[in-house]
């Protein structure tokens, strides 16, 4: 296990990471201006989404259905146990309890990404089509942690049924979303075909454009470290132990529905991994009570470095566990 | 030259208001909006504007008088308490009025 | 201190109109000016900014008052008919008036 | 027939290109910022000039000259007779006819290199100095259409040179032509070695960039679908008739002047496309009383969408039946 | 509507003074500020607004009048001398005077 | 020599970069928008710098740091003697002439990129490491030029301590100083295997890439050149004679230390150009006396274009007379 967790860290994708981070803390200037974050994060989404698309083309929807289900599953069950973790072990307020728990059953796709790279620099095989899991488990828990959130709450005289439609909305139509979705339908009605023209742009240069991105992600986890003081022990605790637990559960999952022993490390990682872009956007608008201070500094300060570094490499060590 | 005083309503909140300030502008009936991304600071922390999600943006909006009181009202009932945000009135001087 | 009384002229108008923006400026007696991309909507549509020809510019000008009147009438008569945009003045208090 | 449309239906511009209509019908929040529209433009001209460069330098400008002159002819003579078809025909105003007039003779990059795309895919060769053709076919007809309007207008007290030479200097020196008539250039003075060294940049991966700018231009033409209905029947025949009327004349003459069918294709796919960038920004400063809803919606969501999904192969069968 | 009148303090200047700027702002008791890339063109030239290091920001910031008067008089001393700008005040209209 | 400078002047980012002169000179309203630019430059450095790590990484320290303590040194110096020569050859204030000499003891990172893909367009092999030596010799010279600056001028009640700690942290910590020295330590972690993951990205599509960016840099150049006639003819001769004579002490200072042909040519390459960005971002804080119209036309109108085009070939030819 130690060799898996030092073959990540001398990974450039990790290395660059850590460069954002210093670079944060020392507080230079370096900065990714917004479009180049948008152009990047365009980039990421539609060639993890179309060649994901390809692999389900190729592996036959009937393979796919199942883990896929389970994966919505999982999301929309990880709130459920977390919340009252967070509420009555952390002593949150209701609203940041399930604004956190809704946090942790998304997923953060750049994980994903960087965990695919993983497998692929120590050829570890796993199943491309793994990205529809990625696709199905961002909404589901954002929905749980929204109707959590305002069962818990109910302010006197609001609808919480509009909040639960445009956290729906969010959840649904927001660009990461959607750009994903489409372009695994895209992947998927091109097949190998398509794959060869555009092969040359989404896949060849593909790892060496996430270096480049994580980069950008290490600024921005690395200037919301000052943050840490400010959630407390408990969350800082929340945010390593509950990813270990899901992606533990994750994994075993992936097992029962059939995936190979890359496909159901994916399916821990997924789990494991806690949103940081959808889910924030969703709540600050459907939860708008809630701190965000916790729930971004949960998910992008501690627990989004610690799948990146260590996380990964120790999914993929209790996937080998369970298979051997 | 014959100028007219109008209201021009400067509205600075974060990105993620955007969809409920534009449809709040349509419904106290201003004409128009001019809207442009910005990097700030203030209570709520510091918004570095490289994420569009987690950024700021500024609105500028002229209108009638009694279009920028009931907007400033109902910014303050409705966005305040629930976004990250300042806005002010001030006064301008424009040539079309009937375009306001 | 002592301030002295001076006008901002913003004119929003649709990117296109930039270089005659300028001239303009300059042939009135401006001493400079700010400029910045928008994206707005008005009575001539929405304007997204993804397209710099499809999209608006928000120019800033600093002007004795007698130029800022100058400016209005001939935006009113070249430019109002001409492109989508709007134009305003406001009072504004500088520091060094020999500046504008 | 068929199997050509559906072989292009199919691809991954294409699709990528409904993606973005659907992004746009759908108001999803997904859209590219300004930079990165502006880099991919900068990168799809300059790649398409230089080699197009290379190619004359391989070529020879004798083999050149000839079909690029009836390119240009052709350029101009297209708003002569589509000038009076919008005018008595589609009753629209002088200005408004000249406008459009001018967009249907200019042509659109993008489509342009939709159709190498699509040949390359078929395996279809083609004679890649045909840029020069998309070079000198841009500013044209934009100087025919403004004459046409100035001369139909004449408004009290106007100087129509002063407009004249307004559209001439953004006709001949806008940005676009100015990168494709420079990258141009340099190609044809840096040959086959010069394209050896930036090929892996300008080359290799220039059908997947196609395809994530043709996202983009799905949300530029999808928005403006909404308009469909302000120009009402007339020009929305005109926006399908006309292309496939004045593509046939493309490849007649790409025939006639001695190229290849591939390139009679290219030619056709030139005349038949219409302006949507040069065009307007050259008619909105030189025609200003023409209406912008008129000749983009006209452009932009009706003939582009149709040449990029079943123009182009139509002009590539108009071609075969030609050559056969 | 209750508003009350608050001071808008607007610096256009060469983005290298940046931390410098925003630095002073702390130092006079602003409580945020807001801020943009511009292009722009005065008496040291144009500034085309390409390269960051070389182009301009604007930024806004809204106080009290004292802190308005404070933070010009500085930027006067310690701004004027060094720095390509132009700085201004205005008048305006804001609904939580606390914040501010 | 005029073959190796026709071949130089023949290179597509050559060409480019005149490209982009001709569209400045022309005021076609062609232009990179700011985080286009950004972006473009940290491609490049990190490229650039993660390549030196990885050939850092290979050599061994051993070879670097005698050559890499050499290059600091010349950055040093160059102040030293061009100083005087400014001052009181050029009749410049004090300010003024420390300024400009901080800029030419500093050094230009796309003069150095565009003379690694000149050596290996030519196939002259280099030593990959010399990136080091672009990394230790931006921040020396603008430290030495500050002092001298403000020894100079010593402005009444002023504590130029203050000014050279923000000089010395501008030059340390701005952003490209860092992403080059962050990028070449990521590289020297990864080594051969990391190269291999990324490779596509950051070395295949590289020469394209310095294309466009030329292409841009000649616009940037080219507004300046309106300046020229301010800066006297002084300053002309200058920008050219001071990089002949600090290019062949910096080709002669590479033999010295051990580097071959190729490493010699780059050292030389780096003591002959003169810094545009971080330099004048510098010096800015530190002595805002100092006219930049002076010291930003003199390097970024006059010696980059001349390193650019004439110079790099100038000193491969030193370097070739010297070792033959
Ligand atoms: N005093 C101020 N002057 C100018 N802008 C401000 C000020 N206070 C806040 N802002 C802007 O409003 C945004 C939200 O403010 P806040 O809710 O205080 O965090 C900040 O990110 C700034 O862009
Ligand atoms: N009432 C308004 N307030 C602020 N900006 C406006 C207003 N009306 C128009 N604009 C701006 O001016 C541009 C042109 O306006 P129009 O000519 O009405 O389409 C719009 O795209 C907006 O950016
Ligand atoms: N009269 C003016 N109106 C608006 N902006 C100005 C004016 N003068 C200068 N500026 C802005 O302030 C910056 C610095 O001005 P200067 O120091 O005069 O070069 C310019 O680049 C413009 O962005
Ligand atoms: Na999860
Ligand atoms: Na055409
Ligand atoms: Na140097």
């Amino acid at each position: 296990m130690i060799d898996a967790i030092q073959a990540n860290l001398l990974s450039p994708a990790v290395l660059f990471f850590a460069l954002g981070l210093i670079a944060a803390l020392t507080k230079s200037d370096l900065k990714f201006p917004e479009p180049l974050y948008v152009g990047l994060t365009i980039y990421l989404l539609v060639a993890i989404g179309f060649k994901g698309g390809v692999a389900i083309a190729e592996a036959g929807i009937a393979k796919v259905w199942l883990p896929a289900l389970a994966a919505m599953a999982l999301g929309a069950l990880i709130p459920l146990w977390t919340y009252p973790l967070l509420r009555f072990g952390g002593k949150l307020s209701a609203v940041d309890a399930a604004a956190i728990a809704a946090h942790y059953g998304s997923v953060s796709a750049v994980t994903f990404i960087a965990a695919t790279n993983y497998l692929k620099a120590i050829n570890q095989p796993f199943e491309s089509y793994a990205t529809a899991f990625l696709a199905v488990m961002e909404s589901p828990a954002i929905l749980v942690g929204v109707v959590l959130g305002k069962l818990a709450t109910k302010r006197a005289g609001e609808k919480s049924g509009a909040s639960i439609k445009t956290a729906m909305h969010e959840a649904l139509f927001g660009r990461s979303i959607f750009l994903l979705v489409g372009s695994l339908i895209v992947g998927s009605l091109c097949g190998e075909s398509g794959m060869a023209k555009v092969e040359a742009f989404f896949v060849t240069p593909f790892q060496g454009v996430l270096a480049l991105f994580l980069l950008e992600m290490g600024l921005v986890a690395g200037r919301r470290l000052g943050d840490l003081k400010k959630v407390g022990p408990f969350l800082l605790g929340f945010g390593i132990v509950v990813p270990l637990i899901n992606g533990a559960l994750g994994v075993y999952l992936g097992k029962l529905t059939g995936l190979e022993l890359g496909g159901a490390t994916l399916l821990g990682v997924l789990s494991a991994s806690a949103s940081y872009i959808a889910a924030p956007a969703a709540i600050r608008m459907s939860l708008p009570d809630a701190n965000p201070t916790l729930y971004l500094t949960s998910s992008l300060a501690i627990t989004f470095p610690f799948n990146i570094t260590l996380g990964i490499p120790i999914y993929l060590e209790i996937a080998r566990k369970l298979y051997s | 030259m014959n100028t007219h005083p109008m209201k021009l309503v400067t509205v600075i909140c974060e990105a993620l208001a955007r969809d409920h300030l534009t449809r709040l502008l349509a419904a106290v009936g201003a004409h128009g909006y001019t809207l442009f991304a910005v990097e700030g600071e203030g209570s709520q922390g510091r918004r570095p504007g490289d994420i569009a999600e987690f950024s700021n943006i500024q609105v500028e909006v002229v209108v009638q008088p009694a279009i920028a009181e009931l907007l400033l009202t109902r910014l303050q009932a409705e966005f305040f308490p629930r976004f990250a945000m300042i806005a002010y009135a001030s006064d301008i001087q424009v040539l079309r009025p009937g375009k306001f």
